[in-house]
């Protein structure tokens, strides 16, 4: 090369190493939008100085800020390299560009001691990041479980003996509590004790009411009001969107540190107000959003975009384990149904993260009882086989449920999304708001947080429990039994009955309820009300068939294994597999739900209803529609995610879905040399694409390489306001060697260094399900076709989500993004 | 060392013959933690101690009020925060910023659908005294916000 | 195309539909060899017809055989799209083969009821398949426990109430035994008492020893000699091979029935016998011959060998869940060890075929106390976090003697493989069998069983106990303890430190002896070995910290936690935690082996102590070799296994790898038209390549598909015997539309059908990480590398193997197979 | 429905003051197995009984005889067939097919490193009774085999 320095990096002294780097650090996580969102339009039209100057932020947010002058592996020009929002990475180069750094490393690692030093701390740096994200997430966690449970219970009172703590934390030491009422103390006032004075009576019972609805409004209030004043990423599951981001999509700001204080405040306050929603996905989206904020603290991590992902695989691993408690079924939830790209070296990486992350939450001890989750319960009673039948039966409810809850969901959302519903989020928000507490408020089940009435369905009934559920009739004859103080299967009594009765109410209430709240723009997980639906259904259908057995227990199905006086039925166990059932149906989980249930109840014991309920569950549910939840939102959203548990099914080649089609004119492309700095400006102008291939020359059409629009513009434009002589005549060259050109033209413009000279080709005649594969596996944004070697044109992402939305018969052009 | 509150040994009593259930609470460590030193005074007589004990469950707990003290506050505050400064960015920043620049981009974008970056703030912004340099940053996570605003509440476009 | 009979099956009229299909199909499983070993001899050398009947042949042994009529999906010509022994498979190739099927038949069930049915049945089938290779594989590993047990014992004695009983079920209900010895009583008689009439006594002793020596020579002779006459490729553990057969290899007959049936047998014979080694590796290695034989009863998995592979996934997951009573250990294990290929669906059916197999298991009770594994153990003592400490110390132990092992392992096998010591191998195993049967009697500790060994290494003393290890002294005042019956922590007395020195010399005599134990021609897994050694080191680590604490609870490190009379050393968790680090270190398995480790105890708490253990393990051993006894011996023999974990790290690129190399002949291509038969025939006899790639033509060497040797030559000979008018200056044509023809010439060959129009291609440029990274993720054979649209040479598998080898610095040559 | 010998009442003792350990050992149903049933005669006087069976550790166990019974004779046989089968190729079908042209492959591949299928064989093994049937299969296994034998064995090819 005759002028090595151009493509290295001879514009560094033009970039300011101010002390503002120190700013832009502080910026980095809360990225800027640059460019406007779309890519149809150019985003270089202000001047280059400008640009140079915007793009320099970009590579300042991508990370490469403050180490840009002393790292000799930065990008070649500043921009270069770096991706718009709302487009998809290129993981091959990406991967790339870290094996080559890695290389570098190496190499440099044997010339000197402070270069080992740096290589060894480079190749720790992974799990000290992996430390760091667990201790954080964990100590968040528990933070928010502190904070909710505190203000969930202010909702229907204050503790005078300091008024940050909770209920039963304000009743810790009490001497006053009853075996009827284990909560009730002194020192905890409801709001009619602290107003009129008087905690009985109907009007004590209104103005608790009206306190507990104007509550819910009001943290309702807040946490909406917020998420729209400071971070309205912060809205929202996330968990869709963290799969189409981990897929390689890119969201600048959804993973922000301000996103990430927003949604951890407001999770807190939408999960007080008594909505129907848990903190499971949220938690997941604090995680990743942790992950996100460290990861810039190291420069492997922050200027690969690929590596990130690894990096936000394993924190959704961690978000799991904090909010199940359950470090494995973490792991498997992120491999199951999050990640995208998970080498083995992640799935240890995340595993430690997340035993880091349980342990960091076990040793905050939000709940006092050493537990990571309220619900954590411990039965080892054995199950029949005969009762593999109800067990089935759940799975069956939990598929009708799951799939019947996907469809009113999604037809609700799309409501919001395209009528004039959507213009209403706060009034929508509170409307919900006051209607689920004017609901709820009345039926004791309802009233509790979701995780309680989780916790209160799982447990089982001994004698030492005085709930409602455990309204058994006393039998005569009670301290016969000695030693045993395990409750043997009884006749239910009316506590039993009036219970039954207010689940069975409840259970209509969440099912309505949750359709029209899951969307809301608060921060809203699925995972506990969906739980909740089963606990409700299983804890009925467990205590039928516990009478069933008792009236019945000659008959021929119960005789052999549920002698009288014999615990045969546990309750509790069919709550468990019927939570199990329904979150399967509604995210077609199973062998990460059947693990996270299982390290919830600690016994492998009941692996095998569990595992019988959730694919029953999920073979149901898939019958009436392939996609769960997530799935479901990501299609409505039109994120170009390329789901991989999904065959391709359709016989079509890659002729038929590549660009140009057969009628458009033909594909636009640059010449390797031939062409002038004032033909590609216009070629590029009159066009949208966001690359063109390189080719020999026009008639031959055999491909040399392929360049980014992007490159291509922050080049020319550099060249042009930098380099000598380079006008709108100035040759375009993408050879190694310049070709003799006439004496007076002007210097040519070598642009070989950005032109990518490895791109991926496919023949016309490669079947799409092959051409799925390479995308999906290899994680590509566009891919060349050819024909007996000469160039046909170009197939990315997003034709081939196009395609296959119109093979299904859907619009293709809700597919929004690049 | 944990404080005198924060430990109790919990036993709890199912009803035995005539006598209802109870519950027992006292502070002690969790060597004492067991039924014959919970229970008192022991409602049943001598030789009935071992039978109604067997049926009791005793369970020692911690917890660090302190943890939650800390918590709490620390999310009131934030909150508290939070509240002020979004007062602070709605009523007061508009009337202190009427004739400051960098009001204008701020009207121009809620105008045309596709904003455009207004690389001239961010330059500006490069001042030399801290407050600028702040207020630079302010200026610009405020139109990210926008944007973001924009994208989810009014378009559409994402997290619907 | 004007001959459309030809390439779809004109042909099938020769092949005889005879009866003797069910001869074909008991002989699928043992697969033949029907053409020689190496690729370099072209396999179609002995006349037309019986070559066809060769291939046919094939054809059935890869499944097509019985309904190759009935199925319209058939390959048009038999023989076509199958593969030779010891070749690799093209990933992409069966996964679209699959895919067209699949295509099929979901188009034709919208026809009839009955093809209805018929792809309600296929898409079951996998289900169905799992369901039966649970059944099988927890039967016979069900079979092989009590075998194994029983042989054991028989060592010692034999059972007078029934020769089939064990030592244990002998005395089962026996009143006879005494706290002391627990397992004595007058029906089980040593061969002493049987033969001398006398149970002690120098006489009696030294009877037992030379029967004990003469049982441990008889079942290993047998177990080698068997091995030697039916199966030669049931010896060694297995694991290595699977490995690299589901990494796409042809091995025929490693996974057929045979293999089974004295893989089983053997094992138990050789388990028996007393030599150091597991049923582990071994048992993966059965589960997968039952998958493999399962198969054949399934269209859709017996004729494609890609599907094949996922359910030889799941099977290794089975094989892994019987052994250790683990299944989801057993699912992490297939995922992180041996599967190269694993989609999310393999993930839920192996986890099903996985607990399927475990309950069969459990149902036969092949130990009489419900446990899946004789060492399963369920403590819950707390652990402390100083002793992470020497958890960590135990880790460091792991990883050298891991990275020791697989050293001196290697070392061995090289010197067994290339000298003379290679052609004795039955004489090997009678002396190493002899020399352990010699040296462990003297040893309780050696003598017994290696799962007893760890089984009472594990256990945890209480007061229960009377065995040697638990030989603390008595404390004065026993009874004040009370309801408590544990052990607090204790003096050692006499029979501790006696069985302290046993222990240690058990572990240097395990050390030595595994080394050169595995690897032998008898089935051989290496698990129980490891975990052996490691418990040892661990326990005796524990007995040491134990006493630590006792004589010195009032200094700095163990005042806080250790009081006086209280329980604060576990010395059976030191020995789980030794156990683990071992064996991390020889295989390099992680999570996989906490989750193990985890089902094994079934405690959570544990898991910090294994991760901290097998983490330091698992760096130790690294840093003395990167690869796991596995993958050491894939190389030692030089297996095609491209390593899934491992980065290529070098900066080549596809043109430094790919054939010709510079100095090279260009490469033997065929053009799509103007070549005639005997040009062809004449190119393909003088090389030896296994394809070739088709161009427009050899001036413009513009790529137009792909063309294997075994297609060509099977195609050429058929046409030749077949179809009217094919001589040797018949043209051969590959485009679609035969090129205009002198009116004299003879008729061309047509045969696109057999061209593969979409070979992958990469530029020259490419670099050599991201090629390997498409070979790895893709499952490809050869992928062809061009130059500006120009074809420039070829990359295969083995070129890539061979290049890194090179890199490596060590030999290209090693590389032997395809 | 399990047998009389199939199930078992096991209770561990430990030393207890004076008293040595012991292990009773009862064939008694899942309901009786507690130690006041099993633990027979008491060694202790009435009022330290149930310190005692406090002690103690009393595990129900089931097994099947019949499992075992059935397993340890299929798995001698197994191994006795395939010695006597062993045998029989060995000494006895040398003998009887000295003349036979099957033989001849066998020698062949001995010598020839590189072993070439004999398709002839198997196309003769098409024949009509079951005999020859057989008997071709039978010789193809063998060939088989000795390919294996070659591979793993001598040549130390695979599995070394």
């Amino acid at each position: 090369m005759e002028n090595p320095g151009y493509c290295s990096g001879s514009f560094d002294g033009l970039h300011h190493p101010s002390d503002d780097d120190d700013d832009e650090m502080v910026d980095i996580a809360g990225a800027t939008l640059d460019f406007s969102s779309t890519d149809d339009v150019p985003p270089l039209s202000s001047g280059v100085y400008e640009e140079h100057n915007g793009t320099s932020r970009t590579a300042g947010m991508n990370g490469s800020g403050p180490s840009r002058l002393v790292d000799p592996l930065e990008d070649p020009l500043p921009g270069v390299g770096t991706y718009e929002d709302f487009n998809t990475i290129d993981w091959v180069r990406e991967k790339s560009k870290d094996r080559d750094r890695h290389r570098e490393i190496t190499n440099k690692s044997r010339q000197s001691t402070v270069a080992l030093l740096h290589s060894i701390s480079d190749a720790f740096s992974g799990w000290l990041l992996m430390l760091l994200v667990g201790l954080m997430s964990g100590a968040l966690a528990g933070g928010i479980d502190i904070s909710a449970h505190w203000m969930t219970d202010v909702k229907g009172g204050l503790c005078l003996r300091g008024f940050w703590f909770n209920h039963e934390h304000c009743c810790w030491l009490s001497n006053e509590t009853t075996f009827q009422e284990r909560d009730r103390c002194p020192q905890w006032q409801s709001w009619a004790e602290l107003i009129t004075g008087k905690s009985e009576g109907p009007f004590a019972y209104i103005v608790n009411y009206l306190m507990y609805i104007f509550w819910a409004l009001m943290f309702s209030f807040l946490a909406v009001i917020l998420v729209r004043a400071f971070a309205p990423y912060a809205c929202g599951s996330g968990i869709p969107e963290i799969k189409t981001i981990l897929s390689g999509f890119i969201i600048r700001g959804y993973l922000g540190k301000w996103t990430l204080i927003i949604k951890t405040i407001t999770l807190v306050l939408a999960v007080s107000s008594g909505l129907s929603l848990g903190k499971e996905g949220p938690l997941v989206h604090v995680a990743c959003c942790c992950a996100n904020i460290l990861c810039h603290l190291f420069t492997k991590y922050r200027k690969n975009e690929a590596k990130r992902r690894e990096v936000l695989s394993a924190a959704a691993a961690v978000g799991v384990s904090v909010a199940f408690g359950a470090p494995i079924g973490g792991v498997l939830f992120s491999l199951e149904e999050v990640s995208y790209y998970f080498p083995l070296k992640t799935l240890w990486r995340s595993f430690f993260a997340a035993l880091v992350a349980a342990f960091t939450l076990r040793s905050i001890n939000p709940f006092g009882n050493s537990r990571l989750v309220l619900f954590y319960v411990e039965f080892h009673t054995p199950w029949h086989l005969v009762e593999l039948a109800p067990f089935i039966l759940l799975g069956i409810f939990g598929g009708l449920w799951g799939a019947l809850f996907i469809k009113a969901n999604i037809a609700w959302c799309r409501l919001r999304k395209t009528t004039c519903l959507g213009h209403y989020p706060v009034i929508e928000v509170l409307v919900v708001a006051a209607l689920t507490a004017l609901l709820s408020y009345p039926n004791s089940y309802t009233r509790m947080s979701g995780s309680e009435l989780i916790s209160e369905l799982f447990n089982d009934c001994s004698l030492l429990d005085s709930s409602q559920l455990c309204g058994y009739k006393q039998p005569a004859n009670t301290s016969d039994t000695g030693v045993d103080n395990s409750l043997a299967d009884r006749p239910a009594g009316p506590g039993l009955y009036t219970a039954l009765w207010q689940l069975a109410l409840a259970l209509v209430f969440k099912m309505m309820i949750t359709v029209i709240t899951f969307g809301m723009k608060v921060p809203s997980g699925l995972f506990i009300p969906s739980m909740a639906v089963g606990a409700i259904a299983g804890r009925l259908l467990g205590v039928g068939m516990e009478q069933l057995a008792y009236y019945n227990h000659d008959s021929v199905i119960f005789k052999g294994w549920c002698s009288q006086g014999a615990d045969c039925i546990t309750p509790g166990l069919y709550a468990m597999v019927g939570a199990a059932a329904c979150l399967g149906g509604v995210t077609r989980m199973t062998v990460s739900l059947v693990v996270i249930m299982f390290e919830l109840t600690g016994g492998l014991e009941y692996i095998v209803p569990l595992m019988a309920a959730t694919m029953t569950s999920k073979w149901v549910a898939d019958a009436f529609g392939r996609e769960g939840i997530y799935e479901a939102h990501i299609r409505l959203n039109g994120y170009p995610f390329l789901e991989p548990k999904e065959e391709f099914e359709h016989s079509s080649l890659a002729v038929d879905v590549m660009r140009p089609r057969r009628m458009d004119p033909t594909l636009a492309v640059l010449t390797q040399e031939g062409m002038t700095v004032g033909e590609v400006e216009s070629l590029v102008e009159s066009t949208h694409f966001s690359g063109f291939p390189v080719v020999v020359s026009s008639e031959s059409q055999r491909l040399v390489g392929f360049v980014l629009r992007r490159d291509l513009l922050i080049s020319i434009d550099n060249a042009r306001k930098r380099q000598d002589g380079i006008v709108s005549a100035s040759q375009v060259v993408f050879t190694e060697h310049t070709p003799p050109l006439p004496p007076d033209a002007p210097p040519p413009l070598r642009l070989r260094c950005i032109m990518d000279l490895s791109p991926f080709t496919v023949t016309d005649h490669t079947p799409m399900d092959i051409t799925v594969d390479i995308f999906r596996k290899l994680g590509l944004r566009q891919c060349l076709v050819t024909h007996n070697g000469r160039l046909l044109g170009i197939i990315t992402k997003k034709d081939i989500l196009k395609h296959m939305a119109q093979m299904a018969n859907r619009d293709p052009d809700s597919i929004l993004f690049n | 060392a944990k404080s005198f509150e924060d430990v109790r040994c919990k036993c709890i009593c199912p009803p035995y013959r005539n006598i209802t259930g109870h519950i027992y609470n006292r502070n002690f460590s969790q060597k004492d933690c067991n039924c014959l030193h919970v229970v008192e005074p022991m409602p049943v007589p001598g030789h009935d101690v071992e039978a109604y004990c067997l049926l009791c469950e005793c369970k020692y707990e911690e917890r660090s009020s302190n943890t939650i003290k800390v918590t709490i506050i620390i999310y009131l505050s934030v909150v508290g925060a939070l509240l002020l400064y979004m007062l602070f960015l709605l009523l007061v920043d508009p009337l202190i910023r009427k004739h400051d620049p960098y009001t204008q981009p701020l009207h121009n974008e809620e105008d045309s659908e596709e904003m455009r970056p207004q690389p001239e703030s961010s330059s500006q912004a490069r001042g030399n005294t801290v407050l600028e340099r702040v207020e630079g940053a302010q200026q610009r996570w405020k139109k990210q916000v926008q944007e973001q605003r924009k994208t989810v509440f009014d378009r559409h476009k994402l997290l619907s």
